[in-house]
């Protein structure tokens, strides 16, 4: 057993590594590979956080993420002090970087809870492989989004407003605004987001928690673990659970950007008031989110020895789903324009001339090449299995939706109803460091993820592994033709628990 | 098998299971709490009512409105005509303490502005915010009494403030005017009138009032602009 | 692992609920893979066992069915909280710009269900969601920090490769000797006592 | 605001005249000490309404964990003893006047327990009335004034410059200085003593002259005035014999030819005459003036005109005398270039079809030949005596300006004068550069300079001594038509500043040293009846100049020689006036009408030029005007006329205090005695570039954006989205109501909202503005609207809640593009679009219809500016009013609580200028405009309090009290009589956007009428 890992790294460290993305018709392709057992794969997943100390690439990162993340404390703390001043907003551009960085990380936020919620009810197995990881990348770039409404407000220290709690004013917020809607939603995201990454943790957890040789380890993890035993009776509830947290959490997705693409397509700003957004932003959410995730996993399967997990397969599946979304996008930009032309209306057609062509072209031109053109790539299977040009052009696609948002947000606003009002927008040098903040801010709990918690689904993965059915079929089948149950023979799972004597 | 990492077992002790009800009752019970006592706590009720600064002279109202019933409008002149109830000028003390008590230790402070032409400096009670804006005249001119935000002034010693004057407790009368308003004829400035008892009477009077004095209709009264510019 | 009967053992049981002596809890059987566990389980109920309980590393495809656990009734609990949801979140709105102070906004009418929509749907879908998680713990009896099972150094293999049948002595079949038997019989590489 | 119209109160109580022990005990009372900073302790009720600094504190109370922060604790300090006639926290009014380059413009000057904090026009004046004895309209300059007697920066001190060190000193220590030198003057009989003047009006001043005269016998007095009308006079005097004043009555002119002349932008009685201008445009009896502008550059009068023509300064002479010879005014002809041919044709028809309905006006910086000619030509015409009346001049066989200034400067260069006097002005900045002014000033032993702030000239001299504000100090002065008012304070000198009067009576040795005792002296001769009735109306009645007839006879113009190369036009600054108003931050942030520059001064240009020259908005030019030059940066500016720079004066001041020092480039280095308003020029391109704020405009580099901005407001003369217009032609054929096709609606509106007593609204005719601010900087007092400083205005944060848009229409390279000033502010739709999206509802409707901003609600999303339209908003993206306006590049952090801020920072002076009735915001809240909502309720809250009835007019929001032309209407909707109903149901009323949005807005636009001749 303690062998495993060593033999298992010097696998990777061998660089061997097996190719199943071809689909042979006679049998399943394997999600797992290198013929591990389950004592294996536990091993492998755990063997990240049992490691005495990560690898060396792991402390300059942090090194890195904790240094921009102060960076991101400076910069809001001179923003408070002094005013929203400080960022480059002005009279047409009431939002400039501060709602341009959350529409872009919140769109982040969503392959994985789409990932982890709608692959699971589509029963796409390989899911396994990355759920865990999508999901815990899904929270802190809702912690990142969740920020920067807090902070691009005049008035900080008076947000609570937005929430309804009673007060002596007897004054409440006004629900028709799409601002209030998002409180909502984002909200409702980060809690429901939180819940499925956790319950879904809960085995794995008990796995650290049953392999930790120190202390406090095994507290924590023990805590954490809620004292779960492997019962069939709670596999049983935690399966409906999981299952219904899928199934709420899809819609779910599906509604959190569409109510922050309300906050455009409700107002009447030329650019802004389209009927197209919501699906337009979701597709350019779930694209953004699995390239951030491709991103994150390539170096991450590398670096914590996870190949034979996060096979080949996953990354072939995620950068297929990436170029179709992509093409949805791409679909998206051009519905823009033509509806901006067919309709009639001056304004209208005058922003997306203005995008394409005004003094904005070249984020336009940038959004267009990073989410359109260089996605294209992804048709070559070579592209695709090569992990260095598939990060690439996951890159551009994360840089491609941080211009798409600049692009709607700040073009639409430096130009629309009367030219007496028309001005630039220039990011000052606050609002690029607070960016590179919000980076700093994602990594840096990224990288503690990867370091303490389990970064795969464990328990999951051994589900779709051959071992976990094997010759239980006929079995099945048999159990299936007995005739002879008595009523009481079944017990309600809900009442005849085992009895354990807890005093 | 090598099972070095069975070396160090550690079980949860039997109580740790008794954590999870612990935990919840702690968070109800919070939930409850919490609001309770900062909801009672932070409501002006509980900081602004009772405010009563000491004042550089230890004028009494409950002397001088309360026994000897001077009118309020005999110091506060401006309280009919102007947005703003005038505190009184030095002058006004000095018409009658020329002559009654001139030699009070208690007014010295008075002799000295009267003297030297540097003001009293009192310390404001009533105190808005800047934002807000109440006028007195809209007010006095139809039939809110003083008593209605200053509460019993004929009977303090030293000034305390009476009411919460918070935006609730304005709105609680902007919203239902009527059983606050006194009918034309009878004094603003009179402490001791009250609404008849029966509450028929009452609302009756109320609707007398509402339409003598023609006050705005609710929507205009908890408009945001009624009070703040 | 030892296996052999202590002398002080169900007799002293129940009273010693006081007493710090180890009372026998149940017996433990480990397997080696998910179709000696399933075998063992249909067996095992055959057997008529009906305190008993498979633990296992993941969820076993159809192992309900072999044990005859009824479908939970989590999903009403759910729907229960997602029409709470759904209720609390139009209330909410009708209640603070409909109702307790009305203000004109864009000369639109101060109740409307359209602009209500989205926050409804978002509070139907977060309580729903806290109900199946909370549901989903309060049934399972979680969080059990505790729990005689961990005192056995096998069982911790239970999150990695192992599968267990426990038998609970409050079974009216129990019997320490004769189940000792029958779970070595299913195929039980080990059989352990568990104490409390 | 008319809370006192029931006795108009515009005087202060007798008592305060007669200089006697008591008041003055009363006065040192009321004003404990000068010390602005105690004085703020004084009128002390209402100290806490001046100064609203606290929005946010309060807003803190809203909050659950602060609720129980109890604010600073605040003191009550009452006056020891009421001053007469003054309600405590009710606003009043006094009538006085302001005196710039010897003409007065009447004002009402509202005070708030004794700090004057708004001005307007007095609208018992003939010369600002707008609706008699209701409103008066004034300009952007008369409204600055409030801010300039709060100025901190103003001179506190007298200061003596012996050596080189600068003592501070005081009034006593100069005066007992001062007796040697005037005992020695004495024995001489003043030989030797020089006083250099701003010209002025003043009787008294006149009076206390020919007492320092009768003194010193051999004093000599020089006048100076770098904006000198001299020519006007000298013109006159050429055609009549006799110095006269024109006075113009545009009211009656139906033809309107101006060569170079200004009357609605620069003439000193602008605000009448483009009050008497706008009567006509057009009038109810659907007539309508034709105003043709031939004029080196682009002036207000020149960019309101039916038909325009640029051409070179050099050019009026000879198609003036091209005119006067074709009309048979005399003079010969003159061929003219096929453009000026085709221009003036349509001219004399015009002028031959009304016949002493025309007039023609040269500007005052073409010399007396030409202004004689044009008097011929109105002779002619008929004008004279219709639209054309003269009156005599003051004083009007002095030396003109140009020379007094030269005379003096060789005598001091001479040495004949030892002892000199400079009441006022700048000449040490402002005097033609080849005369050196400031280092002649040396040669002379004792120079005293009386001014409001320490600057070159005071420099330059040996004692400066801090001059009274108008609005502390007591003086007289006449208007255009030489109506006489009397200056009243409204305020204790908060600096013990001297006027002139009080150094005149001192020098003269007069009796009385106060102002008030000096000018009551002057007017002796009336009774206190008189005298009171004088200062209650503003005005002494029937005291204008006499009338003088006379028979023009002609003169032939020299004309002037032609100019190949290029030429530059000095031109008098929209707000800075000579450089005088340089240290008033409203002033320099208030746009140029035109230019719509901020905070500068450029190389005006013509595109034409610009290309040959290959330079663009931004690239430093280099002019030289003889042997001197500037560098300045060029402004394209459509309807410059080709080979013409236009340089505005009054930049560039090195002594400008924090405000004014180092802004824009002093243009007076190019101004030579020789040629004083237009010069040839070598003109040449540096490569620098200098960046200009404008508040238009900015970053419509590019083709598209400009296509689309011409194509939203329409080719010349045609209607678009944006701008409604209308020829006269066409609007005579207009009838009816105008029909509104409403867009499909998701929601039938509701009916009751708006259930309130009255309907607000307001209608602006398009046809009436001409742009000349007014309404910005009264909107700006009046609402404590803070300035901001050029780098935030290139960041387009400027804070005006009423801009005037100002679009050019016409193609790119057209010389004479039509131009269309429309003034936008909060339109107060009644579907706001604002509203649904503001996460509080800080921003909602009252049920009166008004879009209100609740500031103490906000927590600034900027959510309801993205989503206004119009772009009126206007987001605090800091604390403007703490901010250092010239040299915050960097905002610098605030280590307090935010709502403390402006309290701390906020000089005290300055916060004693704010309006009490309105709320000072804080940082991180969104702001507009508000219909005045303050002048709305007060007006309202005391009519019912005194149950009187609400009639039409009285409640006057700032922009349309101060407007001269009346093109701004507010009003009462659900009044049908009402004036603003009567505009919005006029068919050329149209809401801007509302056909695109249905925003519905309580304010409407009058489309534009012009009046061009058929092609």
């Amino acid at each position: 057993m303690a062998s495993v890992p060593t033999t298992e790294f010097a696998r990777i460290a061998a660089g061997i590594e097996a190719d199943n993305t071809t689909d042979d018709p006679r049998f399943r392709a394997p999600l797992v590979t290198g013929n591990k057992d389950f004592a294996a794969v536990t091993a492998t997943v755990a063997g990240v956080a049992e490691r005495p100390a990560p690898p060396k690439a792991w402390y300059v990162a942090m090194g890195v993420s904790l240094s921009l993340l102060g960076l991101l404390g400076a910069m809001i703390g001179y923003l408070f002090l002094t005013g929203v001043g400080v960022w480059g907003n002005n009279q047409p551009v009431g939002w400039g970087f501060g709602i341009v960085n959350f529409v872009f990380w919140v769109g982040i936020g969503h392959a994985g809870t789409l990932i982890s919620a709608i692959l699971y009810l589509f029963r796409q197995n390989w899911r396994t492989g990355i759920n865990r990881m999508a999901e815990a990348m899904t929270i802190f770039a809702v912690c990142c989004a969740g920020l920067f409404p807090g902070i691009h407000v005049g008035r900080p220290w008076l947000a609570y407003w937005l929430f309804p709690i009673p007060n002596q004013m007897t004054l409440w917020p006004q629900f028709r605004s799409p601002l209030l809607w998002d409180v909502f939603a984002v909200g409702t995201y980060a809690t429901v987001s939180l819940l499925f990454w956790y319950v879904g943790m809960i085995p794995d957890i008990a796995t650290f928690r049953d392999r930790s040789k120190n202390r406090i380890k095994q507290v924590v993890y023990g805590l954490l673990a809620l004292g779960w035993n492997g019962s069939s009776r709670h596999w049983h509830r935690y399966e409906r659970a999981y299952l219904m947290l899928a199934a709420l959490a899809t819609p779910l997705v599906l509604s959190v950007h569409s109510v922050v693409s309300f906050d455009f397509a409700v107002s009447q700003i030329p650019g802004w008031h389209t009927t197209v957004f919501p699906p337009y932003f979701v597709a350019g959410a779930i694209f953004g989110g699995f390239a951030m995730v491709i991103c994150l996993a390539v170096p991450a399967r590398a670096l914590f020895g996870l190949k034979d997990i996060i096979t080949m397969r996953h990354m072939d599946n995620m950068a297929k789903i990436t170029l179709a979304t992509s093409m949805m996008v791409g679909y998206a930009y051009m519905t823009e324009f033509f509806v901006a032309a067919y309709s009639g209306n001056s304004h209208e057609a005058f922003t997306f001339h203005n995008r394409a062509l005004g003094p904005y072209c070249w984020s336009w031109c940038m959004m267009t090449f990073c989410n359109v053109v260089a996605p294209q790539l992804l048709w070559s299977k070579k592209v695709r299995t090569n992990m260095l040009l598939l990060w690439i052009v996951a890159m551009f696609g994360n840089a491609g939706m941080w211009f798409e948002r600049f692009e709607i947000i700040i073009t639409s606003l430096t130009r629309d109803f009367l030219p007496s009002s028309w001005h630039a927008f220039w990011p000052t040098w606050v609002d690029l460091c607070t960016l590179a903040g919000s980076f700093g801010l994602f990594m840096t709990l990224f990288l503690l993820f990867c370091r303490y918690l389990p970064t795969v689904a464990i328990a999951e993965i051994k589900t779709v592994m051959p071992q976990a059915h094997a010759h239980a079929h006929e079995l099945h089948g048999e159990d299936a033709k007995r005739t002879d149950y008595r009523p009481d023979e079944h017990m309600d799972p809900d009442r005849d628990a085992p009895r354990l004597k807890n005093r | 098998m090598t099972q070095e990492w069975y070396e160090q077992p550690f079980v949860f002790p039997k109580w740790a299971n008794y954590l999870l009800p612990a935990i919840v009752m702690g968070v109800v019970g919070a939930l409850f709490y919490v609001p309770t006592v900062v909801g009672l706590g932070a409501s002006p009720k509980t900081t602004a009512v009772g405010y009563s600064p000491v004042q550089p002279v230890p004028y009494s109202h409950a002397l001088h409105a309360g026994k000897l019933g001077i009118d309020c409008r005999y110091c506060h002149t401006t309280v009919e005509k102007a947005n703003f109830a005038a505190i009184p000028p030095t002058e006004t003390c000095m018409n009658c303490h020329t002559n009654i008590r001139s030699q009070s230790d208690k007014l010295g402070p008075i002799r000295d502005s009267w003297a030297t032409g540097k003001p009293m400096e009192w310390i404001k009670i009533h105190d808005l915010p800047q934002y807000v804006y109440f006028s007195h005249q809209a007010h006095v001119n139809h039939g809110v009494g003083c008593i209605e935000c200053h509460g019993r002034i004929d009977q303090m010693e030293q000034v305390y403030q009476a009411k919460p004057l918070s935006m609730s407790w304005c709105l609680d009368c902007h919203r239902d005017p009527g059983p606050h308003l006194r009918p034309k004829g009878t004094s603003v400035t009179d402490m001791n009138w009250t609404p008849p008892a029966d509450p028929a009477d009452a609302a009756a009077l109320a609707a007398k009032c509402l339409d003598e004095y023609s006050i705005h209709d609710k929507a205009y009264m908890q408009s945001c602009s009624t009070c703040h510019r | 692992m030892s296996t052999e009967l202590k002398e002080t053992q169900d007799a002293h049981g129940e009273e010693s609920m006081l007493s710090t002596e180890p009372v026998l809890t149940g017996l433990l059987g480990e397997f080696a893979d998910v179709s000696a566990v399933v075998v063992a389980a249909q067996k095992t109920r055959a057997a008529g066992y009906k305190v008993w309980d498979v633990h296992s590393p993941f969820p076993i495809h159809g192992i309900d069915a072999v044990i005859g656990i009824r479908p939970t009734v989590l999903p009403w609990l759910v729907l229960c909280g997602g029409l709470t949801g759904l209720a609390s979140g139009l209330a909410l709105q009708w209640f603070c710009n409909a109702f307790d102070y009305q203000i004109i906004v864009s000369g639109k009418p101060m109740f409307s269900l359209p602009a209500n929509i989205p926050i409804i749907f978002e509070c139907t879908v977060l309580f729903s969601a806290l109900t199946a998680v909370f549901g989903m713990l309060g049934l399972n009896r979680l969080p059990l920090l505790y729990n005689p099972l961990f005192k056995s150094a096998r069982f911790r293999r239970v999150t990695d490769d192992k599968f267990f049948i426990w038998i609970d002595e409050s079974d009216s079949q129990f019997d320490e000797k004769a189940t000792e038997e029958f779970l070595k019989s299913v195929g039980a590489t080990v059989v352990e006592r568990i104490e409390d | 605001m008319k809370h006192h119209s029931a006795q108009r109160e515009y005087w202060r109580s007798l008592a305060h005249l007669a200089d006697t022990p008591a008041v003055r005990a009363a006065a040192e009372k009321e004003f404990a000490s000068y010390e602005p900073e105690e004085m703020l302790a004084m009128p002390g009720l209402t100290r806490r309404r001046f100064m609203k600094l606290m929005s946010a504190s309060m807003a803190l109370a809203g909050m659950t964990l602060t609720g129980c922060r109890r604010w600073p604790q605040e003191k009550l300090a009452p006056y020891t003893s009421n001053p007469p006639n003054r309600t405590s926290g009710v606003p009043e009014q006094y009538a006085t006047v302001m005196e710039i380059n010897g003409v007065g413009s009447p004002l009402l000057v509202t005070s708030f327990d004794g700090r004057p904090i708004k001005i307007e026009g007095n609208p018992s004046h003939p010369y600002s009335q707008t609706v008699a004895n209701r409103a008066g309209a004034s300009d952007a300059i008369a409204q600055a004034s409030i801010l300039e007697i709060y100025d901190p920066d103003r001179s506190r001190a007298v200061i003596n410059r012996a050596g080189a060190t600068q003592v501070a000193s005081d009034w006593d220590r100069l005066s007992n200085w001062m007796s040697a030198t005037i005992d020695s003057l004495t024995t001489n009989q003043g030989q030797g003593l020089a006083i250099l003047g701003e010209s002025t009006s003043s009787l008294t001043t006149a009076r206390l002259k020919a007492a320092v005269v009768k003194r010193f016998p051999k004093a000599a007095f020089f006048e100076y005035e770098p904006l000198s009308r001299d020519n006007e006079i000298a013109g006159a005097k050429l055609a009549l014999g006799r110095p006269a004043r024109q006075v113009a009555h545009l009211n009656k002119a139906m033809v309107l030819a101006l060569l170079d002349a200004d009357p609605l932008g620069t003439h000193p009685a602008h605000v009448h005459y483009a009050f008497e201008w706008a009567s006509n445009r057009p009038n109810a009896r659907r007539q309508m003036s034709r105003v043709y502008a031939i004029e080196s550059a682009m002036t207000i009068s020149g960019s309101v005109a039916d038909c325009r023509l640029g051409v070179r300064p050099s050019r009026i002479g000879a198609i003036l005398s091209a005119l006067a010879a074709r009309l048979g005014a005399g003079g010969m002809d003159v061929t003219l270039a096929p453009e000026e041919e085709a221009f003036i044709k349509h001219l004399l028809s015009d002028i031959a079809d009304n016949r002493g309905k025309s007039l023609v006006l040269v500007g005052p910086q073409h010399g007396p030949a030409l202004h004689a000619l044009a008097l011929a030509i109105n002779e002619k015409i008929g004008a004279i005596g219709s639209t054309l009346t003269f009156v005599e001049e003051p004083d009007g066989d002095r030396a003109s300006h140009f020379d007094s200034i030269a005379d003096l400067t060789n005598k001091l260069k001479a040495r004949q004068i030892d002892t000199l006097v400079i009441l006022g002005g700048n000449p040490a900045y402002d005097s033609p550069a080849d005369l050196d002014f400031a280092s002649a000033m040396k040669s002379a032993a004792t120079s005293i300079h009386l001014s409001l702030y320490d600057n070159e000239t005071s420099h330059a001299a040996l004692w400066h001594v801090p001059r009274a504000h108008f609005l502390e100090a007591w003086g007289d002065c006449r208007a255009w038509d030489g109506t006489v008012s009397i200056c009243q304070p409204l305020i204790e000198p908060l600096y013990g500043g001297k006027t002139p009067d009080q150094v005149l009576a001192f020098l003269a040795e007069e009796p009385e040293t106060q102002s008030d005792a000096i000018v009551r002296k002057t007017f002796a001769e009336m009774d206190d009846a008189a005298w009171r009735r004088a200062l209650n109306e503003g005005l002494i009645a029937n005291s204008g100049f006499k009338e003088v007839s006379g028979q023009v006879s002609f003169h032939a113009a020299e004309l002037y020689p032609a100019v190949q190369g290029y030429e530059v036009r000095f031109l008098q600054d929209s707000k800075l006036y000579d450089g005088r108003f340089a240290t008033s931050g409203w002033l320099q942030e208030i746009p140029d009408p035109l230019s719509k520059i901020v905070w500068d001064n450029a190389a005006l240009i013509s595109k034409k030029d610009a290309d040959s020259l290959g330079v663009g908005i931004g690239d430093v030019l280099q002019i030289t005007v003889g042997n001197s030059s500037v560098k300045i940066a060029a402004f394209v500016l459509p309807g410059q006329p080709a080979g013409v720079i236009g340089l505005a004066l009054g930049y560039g001041r090195t002594l400008g205090e924090h405000i004014g020092s180092d802004v824009g480039v002093n243009t007076y280095a190019l101004r030579s005695s020789g040629a004083m308003f237009f010069a040839p020029a070598q003109v040449s391109k540096t490569g620098d570039y200098y960046e200009l704020a404008t508040t238009q405009d900015h970053h419509l580099i590019d083709q598209l954006g400009i296509e689309m901005r011409q194509k939203e407001i329409g080719e010349k003369y045609k209607s678009a989205e944006v701008i409604h217009e209308m020829t006269f032609e066409e609007w005579k054929k207009v009838k009816g109501a105008p029909e509104r096709t409403v867009p499909l609606q998701l929601y039938e509106p509701p009916q009751d909202e708006f259930s309130g007593a009255h309907a607000w609204g307001m209608s602006i005719d398009l046809s009436k503005c001409i742009g000349c601010h007014a309404c910005v900087a009264a909107c700006q007092a009046e609402n404590n609207i803070p300035i901001v400083g050029k780098d935030q205005v290139l960041k387009n944060r400027q804070m005006h809640w009423i801009r005037i848009d100002r679009y050019f229409k016409g193609e790119a390279d057209d010389p004479n593009p039509e131009v269309v000033f429309q003034p936008v502010a909060c339109q107060h739709c009644e579907n706001a679009p604002c509203e649904q999206v503001c996460p509080v509802g800080a921003t909602v409707h009252d049920t009166e219809g008004l879009n209100v901003m609740v500031y103490n609600r906000c927590v600034g999303t900027r959510y309801c500016s993205n989503n206004c339209p119009y772009k009126v908003r206007r987001f605090n993206y800091l604390d403007w009013h703490s901010q250092d306006p010239r040299h915050d590049k960097y905002p610098k952090p605030y280590l307090n609580l935010p709502d403390q801020q402006q309290l701390e920072t906020v000089p005290k002076v300055k916060q004693m200028m704010f309006n009490p009735e309105v709320t000072v915001r804080m940082r991180g809240v969104m702001e507009k405009c508000t219909f005045c909502i303050q002048r709305i309720h007060n007006t309202t809250i005391s009519k019912r309090a005194q149950s009187e009835k609400l009639n039409d007019g009285d409640i006057m929001t700032a922009c349309q009290q101060a407007c001269p032309t009346q093109a701004i209407v507010f009003g009462d909707l659900r009044d049908g009589k009402s004036k603003v109903s009567r505009s919005h149901n006029d068919p050329r009323a149209y809401g801007l956007l509302d056909e695109a949005l249905a925003t519905q807005p309580r304010n409407k636009y009058l489309a534009k009428v012009s009046n061009p001749v058929e092609a």
